[in-house]
């Protein structure tokens, strides 16, 4: 009879955390749907100019929404070589002492606060940049990303390596009998086998890198325009929100446009994670691997 | 399974250790830029009256009035007046918001030190801001691009300036929306091409002024509405002032209280 | 030969990435303590602001994280390892399971803004707590818990099944290995999950903003449901509302140096702890 | 010579999902005997094994029909507690599986978790155990040492104690010695054949051999259906079955 008790505890406390979670979907849905009443999808999705305070108003976030995408896809450039590569470092050639002090100081890297990275973005990288490529200013796209990217890394590199350790040993064995050399072996079992932890982890860091607001709002210089090289300033979707979401009138139309930015960057983030979710499934099962 | 419940049991008596007493409370709530007044007087007014507690926060005009329309706080600040939707929504709640001016603020354009214009008429800033205007040689000054930068424009700030520069058309779309004016100021002064607008306590030697339509943004000009692109600030209250809050206004509206406001940088209302 | 080639520039890649992250880690330590060693001192670690926040010190807003950040984990922790081991351990294998992990994966990629606005919505109004440590810590609880479920759902996976069952078969309770012999092995691979979150909810600026964070209170909180300082959100406001640049600053640069060492430390004491338990389990 | 039967399978049928692994099984489990399992892999031997503790409950969409009963009561009645079963009725698995835990506390477990604090006792019981599974001269001054650094066959060892510990009176062995070596399975047939005194065994195995040396009943599984079973010696030098014949003679299988 305990045992019920004991499952009937842990479903209650599952579903009382999956009902915040839940919470958060019904506030996004209930405050952003207003605004389509006002404003068809497709103008809003597409339409290429985003001006909410002026009368008429403009509600148009196609330059937010490629913002995004630019300084995503600039962020994942950085964190998945960098965080897998020092994860599969860490794994293959670090001896244990050096694998005592680098992972810790890896994880140290995933602690700092995200307003300290905006806060060397701004300070530091901001000028070097702009020296660099002779920019008007330092605050673009790839400031962004680079930071971006810099911030995915530890979440990256902590599971991929976790998911790394917990590829049998047997498997590694198997590989070297057959005269496979260690990079064979990393290339073609290791990392193929610890291929769903990976693909999980660079999600969690992706996913860390499109949530992220203060950072994005210190460092990507907040044009609204569509952008066409990465030393252009941009304004994704959450430094949007972040910026005007405190000024907005409460309930207000403007309110609701950026409730509903934040509604399609979770439905994109959402399609992207089922198309993650399939290739890493399809992955496993190629390998015979359960799911 | 012991270590961690041995670090939540550390944890609940960290939290367990305040110790609650009570003095009269009131919170002030909003603008950005009415921040540092609010803060510096209510630390100053604390001082004056040890039983006071004050406590000043920020998130922007919208939360400020928001927050004072669902009683959430006593004193809600805003550097741009109520909008119509925001007073609607008060009368349902049964609230009726009033306006306090507490300050003046001039909104300076700025360029970069280094840029040798030093004075702009309204059109021009107009034409720069519309994207008519895109290279300073245009001003007879340095052949050099113009980096238009501005505040996102939900700010009361931006409010302000689009109003009384720009007469309400849009600013060019490639411009730098920053979010706060101190962004801005670091923006204009690391940036040769730069132009921009802040309010006047923002100015610093690291950035230049600009006269507007010849006229020198000072307390004077602005006070006098000599200079074009000036606004006041306001703290609103829930009807007309009472208690702490009345106190804590009057203190901000006397001289002492004025005193702090140009401290901070911002036009006094003697 | 060409075999060890490949495997030799494959290596000196892994290398490269390697060092690479770390000299971004030293290049962000590096210019956060120079600059904020050169504010720090004993009174402003332990006074609070004065003169509009030019300065003073920061000793509220130490305070105010430590009491969020701890208030955040205490509240995600257990309701998100119970999620995790629910799922893991007791619920059916199936589509509900997949598609609960599914929506707890996306949630890390909500912006924070909107946590921020779901706590001011629900604890701070809905639930009446009002601005407070309460709210603020229920709020930030959130923002980590699915990062908590993840972490701890990965570990609680990787347990052999082998040892499961060599528990069962011994006459242990469902739950009885799982207390005895499913958590110990997987508590290395959750407490990096609390790490992370303990990093993650340290330095949140927006969720706090709305729920919890004060620019300026007199003293210190008086119970959970006062409002309170925090070190983001005071660096936040220093570096985009103060007026008066040059001495905020420097003040903002010692309090991310005092927010990295407050945030290192407890990260440091968890890594000890996984530490010392995966040397007693071999 | 026949004595008490301890588990007896009535009409036992066994569903995965849509297919069925186990058809109209009937078998006898003599107390105090070694019954061995024999039949080529996927015949349904070790679903069979795993029935006697409840072990393929863990598994998902899983169904069974027909009665088995152990000292007379059906283990499968709603008042009969799965855990009470599974420690009157131990079993070894084919990869040792020890705890990452130290050798003492591996033994300690399946005490303490079964309710019983009292030190010096739970102290007696592990040195019993050990003894018993032959293991005892090896790892007495190295009780806190990690399970895990014991050699396979030590390991091995220490999954029969952790069951002696918990006086189990049936121990299932699930291919034992498939992953050790010759040395170590010798010592693993000594000690059951020893254990016969005191604990009624069923032990799966592929290896003719050690079924031949080590049981006093055989039973031949094909295809899910039990084909034949008896004494051992009359299972190996006369079968009745000229499937079992086949069998073992390694004509197939």
């Amino acid at each position: 009879m305990k045992e019920k008790i004991y499952k009937g505890i842990f479903a209650v406390l599952a579903f009382a955390s999956l009902a915040f979670l839940m919470g958060i979907v019904i506030v996004l849905f209930k405050e952003a749907l207003p605004i389509f009443q006002k404003v068809k999808i497709g103008e809003f999705i597409f339409g290429r100019y985003w001006y909410p305070t002026y009368s008429p108003a403009e509600f148009g976030i196609l330059p937010l929404i490629m913002a995004s995408v630019w300084v995503t896809f600039g962020a994942v450039l950085v964190c998945v070589p960098l965080g897998v590569g020092s994860a599969l470092y860490l794994h293959e050639l670090a001896g244990d002492k050096q694998r005592a002090i680098i992972k810790p100081l890896i994880e140290i890297l995933a602690s700092i606060p995200s307003v300290v990275y905006g806060f060397f973005g701004m300070v530091i990288l901001t000028p070097f940049l702009q020296d660099l490529f002779h920019l008007p200013t330092g605050l673009c796209a790839l400031n962004a990303s680079l930071v971006l990217g810099l911030m995915a890394v530890p979440t990256v590199c902590s599971l991929a390596d976790d998911a790394l350790n917990y590829v049998p040993k047997s498997f590694r064995e198997a590989s070297f009998a057959v005269g496979a050399n260690r990079w064979q072996t990393l290339t073609q079992v290791i990392i193929p086998a610890a291929g769903s932890g990976i693909s999980t982890a660079i999600i969690l860091g992706m996913s860390r890198a499109i949530g992220e607001t203060m950072t994005v709002l210190m460092v990507s210089g907040g044009a609204a325009v569509i952008p066409h090289t990465f030393l252009e300033p941009v304004r994704p979707m959450t430094a949007a929100i972040a910026a005007e979401m405190g000024e907005a009138p409460m309930g207000g139309l403007h309110y609701h446009a950026l409730f509903a930015i934040a509604l399609i960057l979770f439905l994109i983030t959402f399609v992207f994670n089922i198309v993650a979710e399939m290739i890493s499934r399809r992955f496993r099962i190629k390998l015979g691997l359960s799911g | 399974m012991k270590v961690l419940s041995r670090v939540l049991t550390l944890a609940l008596v960290t939290l367990g250790l305040t110790i609650p007493c009570y003095a009269e409370k009131i919170v002030v709530e909003g603008s950005t830029t009415v921040l540092p007044i609010a803060q510096k007087a209510a630390e100053v007014f604390m001082n004056n009256n040890s039983g006071a507690d004050i406590s000043v926060r920020g998130g922007g005009s919208g939360v400020g009035i928001a927050s004072l329309i669902d009683g959430t706080c006593d004193i809600g600040n805003s550097s741009r007046s109520i909008k119509d939707s925001e007073l609607d929504k008060a009368v349902t709640n049964g609230r009726s918001p009033k306006a306090n001016v507490i300050a003046m603020d001039g909104i300076c354009v700025i360029v970069h030190p280094a840029n040798s214009i030093g004075a702009l008429t309204k059109k021009q800033i107009k034409d720069i801001y519309t994207g008519t205007i895109s290279n300073w040689k245009q001003l007879g000054g340095p052949d050099e691009k113009i980096v238009v930068i501005s505040r996102d424009s939900s700010s009361g700030t931006f409010e302000a300036f689009g109003a009384l520069a720009l007469d309400g058309s849009k600013v060019r779309s490639d411009a730098l929306l920053q979010a706060s004016n101190q962004a801005v100021a670091s923006t204009v002064s690391r940036t040769p091409g730069a132009i921009g607008y802040v309010g006047l306590g923002y100015v610093s030697s690291s950035v230049k002024a600009v006269d507007v339509d010849a006229v020198k943004a000072t307390k004077e000009t602005v006070l006098s509405n000599k200079y074009p692109i000036g606004r006041p600030l306001f703290m609103y209250t829930n009807g007309e002032p009472k208690g702490l809050a009345k106190q804590f206004i009057d203190f901000i509206l006397s001289s002492e209280g004025q005193k702090l406001v140009e401290e901070e940088g911002f036009v006094g209302l003697k | 030969m060409k075999k060890n080639l490949i495997q030799d520039s494959g290596f000196f890649i892994l290398f490269l990435c390697m060092l690479t992250t770390l000299i971004f880690l030293g290049l962000i330590i590096y210019f956060i303590s120079v600059r904020g060693l050169k504010v720090i001192s004993w009174e402003f670690l332990t006074q609070g602001p004065r003169m509009g926040m030019t300065q003073g010190g920061i000793a509220p807003a130490i305070l105010g994280t430590v009491y969020l950040t701890l208030g955040a984990v205490l509240f995600a922790l257990p309701l998100g390892l119970a999620c995790a081991i629910y799922l893991c351990e007791y619920s059916p294998k199936g589509f509900t399971v997949n598609l609960i992990k599914m929506g707890i994966n996306n949630l890390a990629g909500v912006p924070s803004v909107v946590f921020g606005l779901f706590g001011l919505a629900v604890f701070v109004k809905f639930f009446g707590f009002g601005v407070s440590i309460l709210s603020g810590s229920l709020t930030l609880g959130i923002v980590i818990l699915p990062l908590i479920i993840s972490a701890s759902q990965e570990a609680l996976l990787a347990v052999p099944q082998s040892i499961r069952e060599a528990s069962l078969s011994l006459g242990a309770t469902k739950w009885a290995t799982i207390k005895n012999i499913v958590l110990p092995t997987a508590l290395p691979g959750i407490l990096t999950g609390i790490i992370l979150s303990i990093g993650r909810a340290a330095g949140e600026t927006a969720p706090i903003l709305f729920t919890a964070a004060a620019f300026y209170t007199r003293g210190y909180p008086r119970s959970i449901f006062s409002e309170v300082m925090a070190l983001p959100y005071h660096i936040y406001a220093l570096m985009t509302e103060g007026t008066h640049p040059d001495q905020q600053t420097a003040i903002a640069y010692g309090s991310s140096l005092i927010l990295l060492f407050l945030v290192l430390l407890i990260s440091a004491a968890a890594i000890f702890i996984r530490q010392r338990q995966k040397n007693i389990h071999g | 010579m026949d004595s008490k039967v301890k588990i007896k399978a009535e009409g036992v049928n066994f569903f995965y999902a849509r297919s069925q692994a186990l058809k109209d099984i009937n078998l006898d489990i003599y107390e105090n005997q070694v019954t061995a399992i024999i039949g080529p892999s996927g015949c349904g031997k070790s679903t069979f094994i795993r029935l006697l503790n409840r072990m393929n409950e863990l598994l998902p969409h899983t169904n069974i029909t027909g009665r088995i009963s152990l000292d007379g009561r059906d283990i499968f009645e709603d008042s009969v507690d799965a855990v009470q079963i599974r420690k009157r009725v131990g079993m070894v698995f084919q990869k040792p599986n020890p705890f990452p835990k130290s050798i003492f506390e591996n033994i300690s477990y399946g005490i303490k978790v079964n309710g019983i604090k009292d030190k010096t006792f739970i102290e007696e019981k592990v040195e019993a155990s050990l003894k018993k599974a032959a293991l005892w001269q090896e790892v007495r001054d190295r009780l806190s040492d990690s399970a895990l650094k014991l050699s396979g066959g030590q390991q091995q060892r220490l999954c029969i104690a952790r069951c002696l510990a918990v006086e189990s009176e049936v121990i299932l062995f699930d291919e034992p010695c498939a992953s050790l070596d010759p040395i170590s399975t010798a010592k693993i047939e000594e000690l059951i054949t020893e254990l016969k005194k005191d604990y009624t065994i069923v032990i799966v195995t592929h290896n003719m051999q050690q079924a031949a040396r080590v049981s006093d009943y055989t039973a031949f599984f094909l295809m899910g259906e039990l084909i034949e079973f008896g004494r051992t010696q009359d299972i190996f030098t006369a079968p009745k079955d000229k499937r079992t014949e086949d069998y073992i003679t390694g004509r197939f299988g």
